[in-house]
C-alpha cells in the first residue's frame, strides 16, 4: 500500500465518525494498539519535547526501508503519532521525504499538527522527514 | 451581589459558540478578557486624539498627554500609591520585575549577597534574579513551600542574615491559587531592613490592593490580567527606591540633557519611561481598572468566593480527582489532575466540549518539580463566570473521565 | 499615483476640526495615524479571539498564536528577512535598541572598546550604548555630521580600528529628514568585520527595506510610526547574533527549563520576548504593514517625494526661513526656524490655526548643540498629507511672521 | 488692588479680544512691557526649565511684601509670565500663599498652565508659591 493509499484508508475509516466524540473515541482506540516501542527507546536522544506533551521516536533502517516506532505521554498525541507510523513507516527513505501529508487535514484534525500547538508532532514529522533524508544521503538511495 | 447578566453583556467574546456550546472561559489567569469599554475607549483616543505625547505643543498631543497623565492618576489612586510618580507604565509584569532586578541588582546586590523568592514562582520572577545572580555573583535563597500550597513562614525567617537584599514573592499563585500572606512577608523582611517586591500578576484582579498599607516596595501587574489592553503593565515603586536607583533603558523621554560627553536624566516617572509609551494602552488599562471600580472590588470579592466555594465542593466530587494547592486562602482557581489522564488530554476534550482551561507547568516548573509532576489543568475563574458554567464544567469533566476509563 | 482621496477615508481621524480648521497633521514624524483597518482588526481580535498565546490547548489560543506567528510572517516577508525566528517582536525602536546594545553589549565589548554612532541619533540611539559603555568601560566614536545634514563618510572610514565593536547609525534623521546613506555605511562597517544596526523608527514607512540586500546585522523600528499600534516594535537581527548574543529579559516564555539551579533558555524568537507578547498589538502592526503594501511602497515613495518638492519649494520662499538638513536625499520632513521667532511660539501659533507640528530639540540635542540652536519645527508629512495641506501652511507660516513682526 | 481684583481686571481686558488671533496679539504686546528684569538675574538659579521654552525668575523681599521679577525665552510664554507677575507681584507672602489663579482659564488660556504643557509655566507658579512660604517662615510673617 502506497502513502497516498494509506492517507485514503484512514479518511475512509474516520469517515465513519463525522462526530468529533467519535472521532476522538477512535484515536483512543489506535493509542492502545500502537505497537513495537520497546522500553529501551524512551531514550533522551529519541525524545522531542512538546510543550504540553512529549514524544519519543525511534527509526531504523531495514532492507532499504525505514522502520518508525513511537510513543507519547498523552492518549490523543499518542493516537497521532499511531496515525503518522502508519502512513510513514516501513517507506523508502524517497517515498518519506516527499511524501505530502494531506490526511490528517482531511479528517479534521490538523489543529494536531499546527508547529504553535506544542504537542510534539509537528516536530516529529520533521524529525521522520530529517531521518529519511540522513538516510538517503548514507546510503546513497 | 453583582448583576451578572449585566456584566456579562460588557464581555461580547463570552457570548458565542467555539464548537457547540457557548463557550466556557475558564483561563483567566493567562489573559482575562475585556469589557466593551475598554476597546470603545482605545478606539476613540485613536480614531480623535492619537498623537504622540509630552514635549507637544499641539492640541492633539496635548489631549493625549492629559488622558496618559490622568491614566497614571487612576492607577494611582487604585493601588493607593501615595505619589503619582511612583507609578510607571511598562509593558507588563514581566518587564516590571525585570526592570527592578536590572536596577535594584545594579546597584545593591554585589558578589555572595542574598536574594529570597519563594518556591512557587513564576517564571518571570525567577529568572530576572537568577540572571542578576549570574551578572553579580550573588545567590538565591528559596522561601519553601508546603504540600498544601502555602509558604512556610517559619522557614521563611531563618532565611534572614546580612547579605539578604531582597525578597521577590508572588501576591497570589498562577499555579495553585494560594493568596500568600504578603501582610506578614513584608513585615517580616522589614524586620530586617530588607525590601519586598510582590509579583501581584494575580493578585491585583482579585485583591484590594493599598500600597501604603501593605508598605510593599515595588508592586508589579500585567494590564492583560485586569481586563485592560495587551501590551501595558505597571511597577509601582516606593519614591525612595526608584529615585535611588539607576535607570534601566536608555531613550526618548527619560533624559533631561544629552551630549556625547554626559547625560543627566529625566526625573520620576520619565526616568523610567524609555521611548514612545504605550500610551494608548496606558488609556485602556484605564478604562480597564474603572470598570472594574464601578463594579466595586468587594463586590468582585463576594462572587468570586461564592463561586470558588461552589466550584470546590463540585469538583471535590469528581471520581479519581487530585488537586494541587489547598490553602484556605485562595483566589478562584483550580489546578488539577485527573485520574491517570496526562493534562494535555484532558485539556483537549474540554476544549472540544467548548471549556478554555490551561494545561501545562504554567510557567511554574519548580512547583511542578516540588509536586513531582509534569503538569496539571488549571481552572481560573473570574467574576464573568457563572454558576452554571462551573456545572458544565463538572459534567464534561465526568466525560473525559468516562471517554479515557 | 495613489488615490489620495481614497486614503484620507481610511483616516477618520484627519476630517475633523481642532479649532476651526480642519486639522492638518504634521507630526508623522512623533507617532502616525491609524488606517480604520488597524482599528477593526484589532477589535475583531479582542472581541472574539482574545486568548493568551503559545502553550494553550483551546480553540482561542490556538487561533490567536496563528495570528501572532502570521504577524511575525507579514514583517518578514516585509523587510524580507531571511527567517522568521529573526523577526522578535518588541515595545518599540528604543527597547530593539536598548535590547541589541545591553546583550551584544554583554557578549562582545569590554573595556576600551569603541562604538560608532552617528553625531545625527535620536536619544534611543545614543543613551543605550553610553549605558553600555559605562557599564563595561567602552567608549563612542562620533561619525560626525556636516551642515548639510549628511553624515560624513571620510571621516567614519578613519574611526575603525582593532577596538571597533558595532555601528549604531539612523536609516533616515527624525530631525533634518536627511536619508542616510547605510548601503555603504554597512559595506565599509563589514570590510572591518564590524556588525551595524540600523535604527528605522523614520526609515521603514517611507522607504523599501530589504534586510538581506543591505545585509545589515541588526534593523530596529516602532509599530506606531508605521500606522499600528502604540506598545508595539520590531527588532530584525540576523539569525547568527541572535543564537549567540545572551538573552535580555528573563520571564515566562523565554525558557526552556527552569530549577532554581540552572535555566536554559528557549529558541529564538521566544528566547527574547519574555512575558506574555503585545500580542494584539503585534496583529494590529501587521494589518498596518498590509496595508502599506496594498498601496504599494513604490507608489507612496513616488507620492511622498512630489509633495516634498512641492514644500521645499514653497518653504524656501517663506521670508527669513532658516532651514536645517539640505541633504539631497531626504524623507518628507522640514525643520526650521522662521527668523528670530522661538520654535515654541510658531508651534503654538500654528496649532493655533489647526496645524500639528514639533518643537523642539526632537530627542535629538547633540545636533541641535552642532547647530548652536535649542530646537527647530519640524514639520514631517507621509503619503496621506496634500498640496492643499502645504499650501495652508505656507500661508499660516507667513501669518505667523507677520504676527511676530 | 487685591490678587482677585487685578485677575477681574485681566478678564475684563481679554474681553475685549474674543478671537484667538487678538488674545495672542494682546498676549504679544503684553510680553514687550514686562519690566524689572535685569540681565544679572538670567542665571541658572533662576532659570525654570521647560522643555519647550525657558523661564527665569527672580524673587526680592521689600517691605513684607514680594517683588517678582521674570523673563522668558519665548513670547507667548513671556506674555502669560507678565500676567503671572502682575498678579502675583508685591504681594504679601500670605496673599501669594493662598492666591487661587482662575483667570488663565477665564481667559482661555489655561492649556498654557498645564504641567503636561512643558512650557515652564506650571513650574514657575509653583515657585511663585514656594517662595511664598519661604519668606513667610523665614521672616515668620
Ligand atoms: C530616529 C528615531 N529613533 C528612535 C526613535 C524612538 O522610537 P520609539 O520612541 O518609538 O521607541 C525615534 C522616535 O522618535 C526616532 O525618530
Ligand atoms: C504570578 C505571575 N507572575 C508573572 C506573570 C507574567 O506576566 P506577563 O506575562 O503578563 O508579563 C504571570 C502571568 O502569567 C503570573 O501569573
Amino acid at each position: 500500500m502506497s502513502i497516498e493509499q494509506a492517507q485514503e484508508q484512514i479518511v475512509e475509516e474516520f469517515s465513519e465518525y463525522p462526530d468529533w466524540m467519535e472521532k476522538y473515541t477512535y484515536l483512543i482506540e489506535l493509542s492502545k494498539v500502537l505497537q513495537g516501542f520497546k522500553e529501551e527507546y524512551r531514550n533522551t536522544q529519541n525524545l522531542i519535547i512538546g510543550c504540553q506533551s512529549q514524544v519519543w521516536l525511534q527509526a531504523e533502517y531495514v532492507d532499504k526501508k525505514i522502520n518508525f516506532y513511537a510513543d507519547s505521554d498523552a492518549i490523543i498525541t499518542k493516537g497521532m503519532v499511531a496515525l503518522l507510523v502508519r502512513v510513514l513507516s516501513n517507506r523508502t527513505p524517497d517515498e518519506i521525504a516527499n511524501a505530502e501529508l494531506w490526511f490528517i487535514e482531511k479528517i479534521g484534525l490538523n489543529t494536531h499538527l499546527s508547529p504553535t500547538r506544542s504537542n510534539g508532532l509537528a516536530s516529529m514529522v520533521k524529525q521522520m522527514k530529517l531521518y529519511a533524508i540522513a538516510y538517503k544521503t548514507k546510503y546513497n538511495v | 451581589m453583582i448583576d451578572i447578566q449585566a456584566i456579562r453583556k460588557d464581555f461580547p467574546i463570552l457570548n458565542q459558540k467555539t464548537y457547540n456550546h457557548q463557550i466556557v472561559y475558564f483561563d483567566n489567569a493567562a489573559t482575562s478578557q475585556k469589557p466593551q469599554i475598554v476597546i470603545d475607549t482605545t478606539n476613540e483616543y485613536y480614531l480623535k486624539y492619537n498623537s504622540n505625547i509630552h514635549r507637544g505643543v499641539h492640541y492633539l498631543s496635548e489631549k493625549m498627554t492629559e488622558a496618559y497623565e490622568n491614566a497614571r492618576k487612576t492607577v494611582k489612586s487604585f493601588i493607593n500609591a501615595k505619589f503619582q510618580h511612583e507609578i510607571i507604565f511598562t509593558s507588563g509584569t514581566t518587564e516590571s520585575i525585570n526592570l527592578v532586578a536590572f536596577t535594584f541588582g545594579e546597584k545593591y546586590i554585589f558578589e555572595n549577597d542574598e536574594i529570597i523568592i519563594s518556591q512557587n514562582e513564576h517564571h518571570s520572577n525567577i529568572v530576572p534574579w537568577q540572571m542578576v545572580c549570574e551578572r553579580k555573583g550573588a545567590k538565591i535563597k528559596v522561601l519553601p513551600l508546603q504540600y498544601n500550597g502555602e509558604l512556610d513562614l517559619n522557614a521563611y525567617k531563618k532565611l534572614f542574615n546580612d547579605k539578604t537584599k531582597i525578597v521577590a514573592v508572588n501576591h497570589a499563585s498562577n499555579s495553585l491559587g494560594t493568596i500568600n500572606n504578603i501582610e506578614t512577608i513584608i513585615k517580616i523582611a522589614h524586620e530586617h531592613n530588607v525590601p519586598v517586591l510582590i509579583d501581584g500578576a494575580q493578585g491585583i484582579q482579585h485583591q484590594i490592593v493599598d500600597v501604603q498599607q501593605l508598605d510593599c516596595d515595588f508592586y508589579t501587574f500585567s494590564g492583560h490580567k485586569i481586563y485592560g489592553p495587551t501590551g501595558t503593565g505597571v511597577l509601582y515603586g516606593k519614591e525612595k527606591w526608584l529615585n535611588e536607583m539607576p535607570p534601566y533603558k536608555g531613550g526618548g523621554d527619560m533624559i533631561k540633557t544629552v551630549t556625547f560627553e554626559k547625560t543627566t536624566y529625566n526625573d520620576l516617572p520619565l526616568k523610567y519611561e524609555a521611548g514612545t509609551a504605550n500610551f494608548v494602552g496606558a488609556i485602556g488599562l484605564s478604562a480597564a481598572i474603572k470598570y472594574v471600580e464601578i463594579i466595586g472590588m468587594k463586590n468582585i470579592i463576594e462572587y468570586e468566593e461564592m463561586l470558588f466555594k461552589y466550584l470546590k465542593e463540585k469538583i471535590s466530587k469528581v471520581p479519581e480527582i487530585r488537586i494541587y494547592g489547598t490553602a484556605t486562602n485562595k483566589i478562584c482557581l483550580i489546578s488539577f489532575l485527573l485520574g491517570k489522564i496526562h493534562h494535555f488530554d484532558t485539556g483537549m476534550m474540554l476544549d472540544k466540549m467548548d471549556i478554555a482551561v490551561r494545561t501545562g507547568n504554567h510557567c511554574n516548573q519548580p512547583t511542578m518539580q516540588f509536586y513531582g509532576i509534569e503538569g496539571t489543568v488549571r481552572a481560573s475563574l473570574t467574576y464573568y463566570n457563572t454558576i452554571e458554567e462551573i456545572d458544565y464544567f463538572i459534567d464534561s469533566l465526568i466525560k473525559v473521565k468516562q471517554l479515557f476509563g
